[in-house]
């Protein structure tokens, strides 16, 4: 197989782009949140400072090879589901490593990152780390449930699992998204994207009154700087992903990035109002609600 | 009347005596009763046999001077009962002998001849 | 050639002989009766050769020069050349195994013993009416002698019961006779054919007929016939059971041209429902005599059945009968000796067997071939037996009698897996006389002999049937080497085996996929074997038969080979599950359900020939009205070996206390036998009806609910072996899912994930063995932390488990994204949803698996915990390399598994494009997914190790932790019930309800087999009561209320 | 059951991983078995309410054993006052609980008061009383929304930060002080009134009414709170005289329960003022939440109050001795006043010299974060740990005095 280095530069180039517009993302939504609470907040800029410093620790400790595999693991999830993923519709430079596989495969790799995060966060050996991960897995099972519905409701509705096509098949006015046409599925899907986001009242994972930060509890310098380059991509990627599934794509990178803002925008407003669910709580809320519109949605088609 | 033969007499007697003895061995409690009961219950069977193979006006099938030697299958009852009944009561003595040496070795064991003690083996 | 009558004139002479006899020549005596017993033998032997040659023809003795019916004849042909045979074999090996008692007693029970084989060989020979009721009362007389050998209390009664019952069995015989004969006016039996057409004939035949099924204590008129069993000296209670029924049943046969057709079908149903209630009360008995007792009894039933039906049954009458005759009389007789070695009645006690292995093997094979498993000639009578009933369309016979078949496997095999388990620390070395072990030994071989020419009889392809077994037979006899030696010839011998069947199977995709399973399955899975030491006695003679029962199950000329190849593989395993330390209960629970689903499918191919003709599982196309039964039987049977919800409950305590390095065996590779059959009904079944329903929707639910249910209960576990034992569970209801969808993709599924299943279930089971073999443990939370010291069985669970979660790139996600686009094309979304539910719950467990097992905290007393030995990690490894291959190029193998499903099935299949899979919905591209990600996870490792690269290891308390420090291992390792919120929200979904509804039927059944058996009063006048209901139910049964 | 919400769930899940009680009722647990996971809720932790920490066993994700660590302030007050003079124990005393320390003062200062025979003139005690109301809001302005901000809701925490800055402003603005006033002193009290304060404090009560209708939106109203709120954390009505709880905790449990009608100080007995109670009894978080809410908008309603009401001028000080060699005669009283939290007394015992023979101090903290949480906190979720335990309003310095 002859390697398209074009195309291959052209994906890196998304993925710095991504990155930064991550960084930014997330110092800009920590600004505006900051508002809300009567605070200043921090500057925007403030996650390249957070991710140069702790690329720039010195002091380091590992507790063996898991442990250091995880945060790897971690970001070629993050980068994996951005790899997958077609970014602008129409581009061919800018469909990324799509061609490798559907729709499927973005969801199913989301689970790479998990998986290797959650060994490695294992081998820490801390206590919070096992309590995190185990409700992380526990709610992700339910979370994903609504999700995939709501996925395969939008597959058979453009009859393919291919992302490009499921884009292709919304091109045309806002009436065609996804999510005026399958609302019940669109919304299914959105209240599964909460939980995806780990945001209240689904961040028990994390729960810093609980058990402070849950799987990361051990990982410092390098470790939290990977971790924290893939939730800039990580995050962006799923609202990406969403963007395509149900809100007709983008055309361009400013359409891309308008709208993955606002998708972005919505698991933090919910977030920033809600307590958390307690885990027994927070896995059957997904196999009420949302379930039963996802499964509504899948019916409508 | 013309029911009223020997033969039928025989027979109701034979029957009812096996009535009998099978009440006997069924609802009696002491085991020589039991066995008593089961030799009537033989007699009874013993006098049916004889009571089926009896022919009016025939003799028992054995040959003397009264007889004579010809047309013996005119004269005589159906022999083979009558010697069925033989061999049939030789086996009735022969359980009920066997019967009887259970039972003093059943009171020699529990010191009881009520049937209803001996029922360790059971289910 | 000597005379028949010699047999008795013999036995006269020597009663005559002995009655001369002193008090201190006992010992000569005993010799006397043994040369006399053997002298009897020898006739009727001789007679049974020469029948058997041609060399003798079948002959009519004649008493008192007379013909019949004027006088008394005695007849020889090949029934009583055999029966008479038997009889005799039997007194003489009777006398030899009595030896000592017989030294001990006076000369009387000498000639009691005479007295009885007389007895028992004119009642088989004669053909005199009167002259049967003699002899059956003379058998009587010297049976009842003969239970007083013991003279304690309990044989007395039991004898004077019988005696009360003998005289009324009797007096109703005499009535019958002298009746018959006033009628007919003979006593000869050939001349009575026509009896019941005489007018009031029919009753005469009628008390012949109900004194003679008496005789043979039938259910439930049979309670003295239970106490004698229960308390005569067991070699009288095998007498009883291994020649007396006999010989009643051959009186039932010969006087069966008597009886008027319409009665036969009464005379079998008596005698099946003798059968399964027997042995359904047997299963409530602790009293070992009692229970072989019962099931004496329901084996002279089914016998009954047999000879009652003789007429209907036809040709296979004989292959039948002698199937049920030979295994009853050397298997029961051999465990009424057993009996008599132990000497005891307590289970218990019965563990001095394993002190005396061959002894034990024989046990084995006795119970074995009671149970009617294969290779036993009662396995193949019963198959015939069935089938011949089934086309007749009999189905509540059957019905009855295979209930009554399972109740005899749960009471037999309670029995053998308790005297299994029984403790080994007897009091030393038992003194066993030569002369009690070897008439065992004896009808041991007697009935490996017999089922060597039962098989030959069935002709079957060699290939696939003889030489396996005789290559088990052979590990039989080398049991004693050292198991590495058996090891590698075990290994050697699957490698041949599977060097000569491939030029067989190469053309067919399908049995070559199996027989690589099944094949390189079990030669994987005994590499670890090598790590036992000492001989590990039992254990490869079984790992054959259930490897080779595997491999019947690929080519099966015949439905037969199939169903015995099931039978053969269920025991092998079960077997192996027993050989754990705490797996009694569950080995008997596994025995119990894998006989459950055998039987279900023995219906099932009795009714198979109606709809698909004769051969292997035929072709039905369309829908068959009434073939949905046929398929959901099959289904159903296939299901409980693949444990499906609600018939799972047998496999987690099967897997989890199977021998651990076995577990994969049994485990991994067996399940596929599940798989395999469910494979073939649905493809040649295709969409069949129940009632008007869909089936496959309905497995199609059942498959989603087993799925859930499986991944959900392997959540909450916290034993390693029965978390992947429950995974399982969960794996097969997807795999069944997918088979229901009945589309191309379905099927495909299917295959793929039973071969990836096999491979990471064998591996992560091997994994397992492997920590647990180090650890000692099966706990998870006692573990912990072994990534350190057992690296490499982490990268194999960790293969493993992504694998299974079906993560990209590894192998599994080849199955998730088939899974998707066909059900998408099928529309079940529902279900669909529930699998898919299921796979990610699979998360939940997995992470345990390894966490808890491989990271987290080291505990103190696993620090020097070493690697997994070798042989263990070898076939991981080989594993994890075909994973690996199939990750990168999912093509090798989906592509050949594709061409298995034939045509007619819907949907489209897979295509390829070079290395892209497409669908009509779908596409991707596993190279290209695994060249993507190695790059990536390359890259960005590197850049982890540039940036740090002074990274410190620390010891393992250096964590953060809330400016205090965790003091032990033990109370910091979070594994023990780590998923409880999780149990909480959805523990609801996990309600034991399969476990609740067996149980429920277990405790039913107990209650109910109480109160049936409380029938059984203990007193002899209620017994003789019972004989008198019967006779009138009977009655009623065959007159239908009308005077006959 | 201590948790009537688990309760609910007890009953549906199966129990029988979990450690079982004997005879006595404790749970039997077993460090050994290795099903047992201990960790330490604090004090390096952000759910715990201040230098204390909480020894949790868990069993899966619940707490099976709890105990209350102390010992991260090493200080002991107590032992210190006994070398302190009377007048030295003020800085001192205000450490006591940081977030109010004007009961502290208060309590100091009447106590000696009391043992030595001084008046407080009019205005000092309507001063005084001020003082406390407003401490008693800034706590509870932080304390409030901390009831969600346990479970994650951190933005009405912010909000109510702000606005706490706002009173301390007016503290700082009357006090010199923001943090530690030690504005109460014997006799009196400090100063008077800025220019224009009553103005600026009115204008903040006027925000925080504003608050509370948005935090009863954000929080009390919020769905996922009540959930986890409601029936979560239940302190039987019966415990409250077993365990010596007070003030809001055992208002929620349906006593009424204030120093400030009960006994009244200062003047409380001129106010027009009624502590709410829930009648119901509920005596859960929510319950408890809910008292505190109308407690702090009581509290605003009684500033206002204490503002229209206290003379616009007076005496601040008292007659008293030189405070600096004041020789209380020798005596023993028990002081009591309402704080935030509950019933807050001093048992002063003086022995004629300068020093402080005896200060004991009876904090509501001793009793609601050792005991009663410590039985709370067995079958609690580990999620609901630091919400059980901050709606008990614990402040450690008070249990480690």
């Amino acid at each position: 197989m002859s390697i398209d280095w074009i195309k291959l530069l052209f994906t890196l180039l998304g993925l710095f782009i991504v990155l930064n517009y991550g960084l930014l993302q997330y110092g800009l939504i920590r600004r505006i949140t900051a508002r809300i609470g009567k605070r200043i907040g921090m500057p925007v800029y403030q996650p390249y400072i957070d991710l140069v410093k702790n690329y720039a620790m010195r002091s380091q400790i590992t507790h063996g090879v898991m442990f250091y595999l995880g945060p790897v693991f971690r970001l070629v999830g993050g980068v994996g589901i951005f790899m997958f993923m077609p970014l602008i519709y129409g581009s061919y430079y800018w469909s990324n490593y799509s061609f490798a596989g559907d729709v499927i495969l973005i969801m199913y790799f989301m689970f790479f990152g998990m998986l290797g995060m959650a060994l490695g966060a294992s081998e820490g050996g801390h206590p919070y780390s096992f309590i995190g991960i185990s409700r992380g897995l526990s709610q992700f099972t339910t979370v994903e449930v609504p999700f995939t519905l709501a996925v395969i409701a939008v597959a058979v509705q453009h009859h393919s699992f291919s992302l490009t096509e499921i884009v292709a098949g919304q091109q045309g006015g806002i009436m065609h998204w996804n999510i005026m046409t399958n609302p019940f599925a669109g919304i299914a899907a959105m209240l599964a994207f909460l939980g995806m986001m780990m945001a209240s009242p689904f961040n028990v994972v994390q729960a810093p009154q609980e058990i402070p930060i849950g799987p990361p509890t051990e990982y410092h310098g390098t470790y939290l700087g990977l971790l924290q380059t893939n939730r800039a991509i990580l995050y962006v990627s799923e609202s990406i992903l969403m963007v395509n599934l149900f809100f007709g794509g983008a055309t361009n990178w400013v359409e891309l990035i308008v709208k993955s803002f606002c998708v972005f925008f919505w698991p933090v407003f919910v977030g920033l109002v809600f307590p958390r669910f307690r885990i027994d709580q927070s896995i059957p809320w997904f196999l009420k609600i949302p379930l039963i519109l996802s499964i509504i949605g899948i019916f409508m088609v | 009347m013309e029911y009223l033969t020997l033969q039928n007499i025989g027979l109701v007697t034979g029957f009812m005596l096996m009535l009998i003895g099978l009440y006997g061995a069924l609802t009696q409690k002491n085991i020589l009763r039991i066995i008593v009961a089961f030799t009537i219950f033989d007699a009874g069977l013993n006098l049916v046999i004889v009571a089926l193979s009896y022919i009016k006006g025939r003799v028992a099938p054995i040959i003397d001077q009264t007889t004579g030697v010809t047309n013996l299958s005119e004269k005589f009852v159906d022999p083979i009962p009558q010697a069925l009944v033989l061999t049939s009561i030789v086996i009735g003595v022969g359980v009920t002998g066997v019967m009887l040496t259970f039972a003093l070795r059943m009171f020699k064991t529990r010191h009881s001849l009520d049937i209803n003690d001996f029922k360790q083996t059971k289910w | 050639m000597v005379s028949p009558v010699h047999i008795v004139s013999i036995g006269l002479i020597t009663a005559f002989l002995l009655g001369l006899g002193k008090k201190s020549q006992q010992q000569m005596l005993v010799f006397v009766l043994m040369i006399a017993t053997a002298a009897m033998t020898m006739v009727s032997g001789s007679w049974l050769i020469g029948l058997m040659t041609g060399s003798l023809k079948p002959t009519d003795v004649f008493t008192a020069g007379f013909k019949p019916p004027f006088a008394i004849n005695l007849r020889m042909t090949m029934d009583e050349a055999v029966l008479t045979t038997m009889v005799n074999v039997f007194g003489f090996l009777t006398v030899i195994y009595l030896f000592d008692v017989l030294k001990k007693a006076g000369k009387h029970l000498l000639s009691i013993i005479v007295v009885f084989l007389i007895g028992l060989n004119v009642v088989v020979m004669t053909r005199d009416l009167f002259n049967l009721f003699v002899f059956l009362e003379i058998t009587s007389i010297a049976t009842a002698g003969l239970v007083i050998i013991i003279q304690d209390s309990k044989s007395i009664s039991a004898g004077f019961k019988f005696l009360m019952a003998s005289s009324v069995i009797s007096g109703i015989l005499l009535i019958g006779i002298i009746f018959a004969y006033s009628y007919v006016g003979n006593l000869n039996i050939d001349f009575m054919t026509n009896l019941s057409m005489v007018k009031g004939g029919a009753v005469a035949v009628f008390l012949v007929m109900t004194a003679i099924i008496l005789e043979s204590k039938q259910f439930p008129a049979n309670g003295w016939a239970l106490d004698m069993y229960e308390s005569a000296h067991p070699a009288i209670g095998s007498a009883l059971s291994a020649v007396s029924a006999p010989a009643i049943l051959f009186v039932v046969y010969k006087l069966m041209p008597m009886v008027p057709e319409n009665w036969h079908p009464v005379i079998g149903l008596l005698g099946l429902i003798t059968f399964a209630f027997s042995n359904f009360l047997a299963t409530r008995q602790e009293n070992i005599r009692r229970m072989l007792g019962y099931s004496s009894v329901a084996q002279g039933g089914l016998m009954l059945t047999v000879v009652a039906m003789s007429v209907y049954f036809g040709q296979s009458f004989w292959f039948i009968i002698l199937g049920f005759l030979l295994t009853n009389f050397f298997a029961k007789a051999g465990l009424f000796w057993l009996n008599g070695i132990v000497n005891s009645d307590d289970q218990n006690k019965w563990g001095i067997l394993r002190k005396r292995p061959v002894l034990f093997f024989l046990f084995g094979v006795f119970v074995v071939a009671m149970a009617g498993l294969p290779p036993f000639p009662t396995f193949f009578a019963k198959w015939e037996m069935i089938m011949q009933l089934a086309q007749g369309n009999g189905w509540g016979w059957i019905v009855l009698i295979l209930l009554g078949s399972i109740f005899e496997i749960a009471f037999l095999f309670k029995w053998f897996g308790r005297v299994f388990h029984a403790v080994k620390d007897q009091p030393a070395e038992p003194v066993i006389p030569w002369f009690k072990e070897f008439p065992v030994m004896l009808f041991g071989a007697g009935i490996l002999a017999t089922s060597y020419y039962f098989i030959k009889y069935q002709q079957f392809d060699n290939l696939f049937v003889l030489i396996p077994l005789l290559i088990v037979a052979a590990f039989v006899v080398i049991d004693f080497l050292p198991a590495f030696i058996k090891n590698i010839l075990l290994i050697a011998a699957l490698t041949f085996y599977g060097y000569i069947i491939y030029p067989e199977i190469k053309g067919n995709i399908m049995q070559l996929v199996f027989m690589s399973v099944f094949l390189v399955g079990g030669i994987l899975t005994l590499i670890p074997g090598f790590a036992t030491k000492g001989t590990r006695a039992g254990f490869y003679p079984f790992a054959a038969m259930t490897i080779f029962g595997l491999i019947m199950l690929v080519n099966p000329g015949d439905n037969l080979t199939f169903f015995m190849g099931w039978e053969q593989m269920a025991l092998g395993s079960y077997i192996l599950i027993l050989r754990g330390k705490k797996a009694e209960r569950p080995a008997q629970q596994y025995m119990l359900f894998s006989a459950g689903g055998a039987y279900l499918m023995l219906a099932a191919f009795g009714m198979l020939p109606h709809f698909a003709g004769d051969t292997f599982f035929g072709n039905l196309s369309g829908l068959i009205p009434g073939a949905g039964v046929v398929f959901v039987l099959f289904a159903l049977g296939f299901m409980l070996k693949t444990a499906a919800i609600g018939l799972h409950i047998w496999l987690p305590g099967a897997y989890s206390e199977a021998e651990d390095d076995a577990t994969p065996l049994v485990s991994g590779v067996l399940i596929n036998a599940g798989v395999l059959g469910l494979f073939w009904i649905v493809t040649s079944f295709g969409p069949q009806q129940l009632f008007g329903y869909d089936i496959f929707q309905l497995m199609g639910w059942i498959g989603a609910i087993t799925a859930i249910g499986g991944n959900m209960l392997a959540i909450y576990e916290e034993d390693m072996k029965r978390l992947i034992a429950y995974s399982s569970v969960g794996a097969m209801g997807y795999i069944i899912f997918a088979l229901s969808m009945d589309s191309k993709l379905g099927l495909l599924i299917a295959l793929y994930y039973m071969v990836l299943h096999f491979i990471y279930k064998t591996m992560l089971f091997m994994s397992a063995a492997g920590v647990i073999y180090r650890t000692k443990t099966r706990n998870m939370y006692e573990m912990g932390g072994l990534i350190k010291s057992m690296p490499w069985s982490f990268i194999v669970v960790l293969i493993g488990i992504i694998t299974l979660a079906g993560m990209p790139p590894l192998a599994g996600f080849a199955g998730k994204w088939m899974f998707y686009n066909a059900v998408v094309m099928k529309g079940w979304y529902l279900q669909g949803t529930m699998v898919f539910f299921s796979g990610i719950v699979a998360f939940l467990y997995l992470y345990k698996l390894i966490a808890s097992v491989f990271l987290g905290q080291l505990k103190d007393n696993h620090r020097r915990v070493k690697e997994a030995p070798f042989v263990y990690l070898l076939p991981q490894f080989i594993f994890v390399i075909a994973i690996m291959v199939l990750s990168i190029f999912p093509q090798v193998l989906l592509e050949p598994l594709a061409t298995i499903i034939p045509d007619r099935v819907p949907g489209e299949a897979i295509l390829w494009d070079g290395r892209l899979a497409m669908t009509s919905f779908g596409y991707w591209n596993a190279f290209a997914v695994m060249t993507t990600v190695i790059v990536m996870f390359a890259t960005i490792f590197l850049w982890l190790t540039y940036h740090s690269r002074k990274a410190q290891k620390v010891k393992q308390f250096n964590i953060v932790f809330a400016a205090e420090r965790p003091f032990r291992p033990e109370t910091t390792h979070v594994s023990y019930n780590m998923f409880a919120g999780y149990k909480k929200a959805l523990g609801w979904l996990m309600t034991p309800l399969a476990t609740q509804f067996w149980t429920g039927i277990s405790d039913w059944s107990t209650a109910i087999a109480d109160k049936v058996r409380s029938w059984y009063t203990g007193n002899g006048q209620t017994y003789a009561m019972h004989l008198l209901l019967y006779a009138f139910v009977l009655y009623l049964l065959i007159s239908g209320g009308k005077i006959l | 059951m201590s948790n009537s919400n688990n309760h609910k769930l007890l009953i549906k899940t199966d129990r029988s991983s979990y450690p079982q009680p004997d005879e006595s009722g404790k749970l039997q647990v077993d460090l050994d078995s290795g099903k047992y996971v201990k960790v330490w809720h604090g004090p390096n932790h952000p759910g715990v309410t201040g230098n204390m920490s909480l020894e949790l066993t868990l069993c899966g994700d619940e707490v099976v054993e709890a105990k209350t660590h102390v010992g991260y302030l090493h200080r002991g007050f107590e032992k210190i006052f006994e070398r302190r003079t009377w007048m030295q124990c003020f800085p001192t005393v205000v450490r006591m609980c940081v977030p109010e320390p004007d009961s502290n003062e208060y309590n100091l200062a009447a106590s000696m008061e009391e043992l030595s025979n001084v008046e407080v003139p009019e205005y000092a005690q309507w001063m005084r009383t001020l003082v406390l109301e407003m401490a008693r809001i800034s706590n509870l302005l932080r304390l409030l929304p901390a009831h969600g901000g346990t479970m994650g809701l951190g933005l009405g925490v912010q909000w109510g930060v702000y606005l706490r800055d706002l009173i301390l402003d007016r503290f700082e603005e009357l006090t010199g002080a923001r943090i530690y006033h030690m504005y109460i002193i014997p006799g009196g009290v400090r100063g008077k009134m800025p220019d224009g304060f009553k103005k600026r404090l009115i204008s903040n009560l006027d925000d925080i009414d504003d608050f509370l209708i948005r935090l009863k939106r954000l929080v009390i109203d919020n769905a996922v709170f009540k959930k986890r709120s409601i029936g979560t954390g239940y302190i039987n009505p019966s415990w409250v005289d077993k365990y010596g709880i007070v003030g809001p905790n055992a208002r929620a449990a349906g006593y009424k329960r204030d120093v400030r009608k009960d006994n009244p100080y200062l003047i409380y007995d001129q106010l027009d003022f009624e502590p709410y109670v829930d009648n119901e009894a509920a005596s859960d978080i929510f319950s408890r939440t809910w008292v505190r809410f109308m407690d702090l908008k009581y509290g605003v309603e009684m500033i206002r109050q204490i503002l229209d009401k206290m003379p616009n001028d007076g005496e601040i000080l008292g007659k008293i001795p030189n405070a600096l060699n004041w020789k209380i005669p020798t005596g023993q009283t028990y002081v009591r006043s309402e704080s935030s939290r509950g019933e807050y007394g001093f048992f002063a015992v003086a022995d004629g010299s300068e020093y402080p023979r005896r200060i004991n101090l009876r904090g509501p903290s001793y009793t609601h974060a050792i005991a009663l949480l410590e039985k709370l906190l067995v079958n609690a979720n580990i999620s609901d740990v630091s919400a059980i335990m901050v709606s008990l309003a614990t402040c450690p310095p008070e249990i480690e005095r």
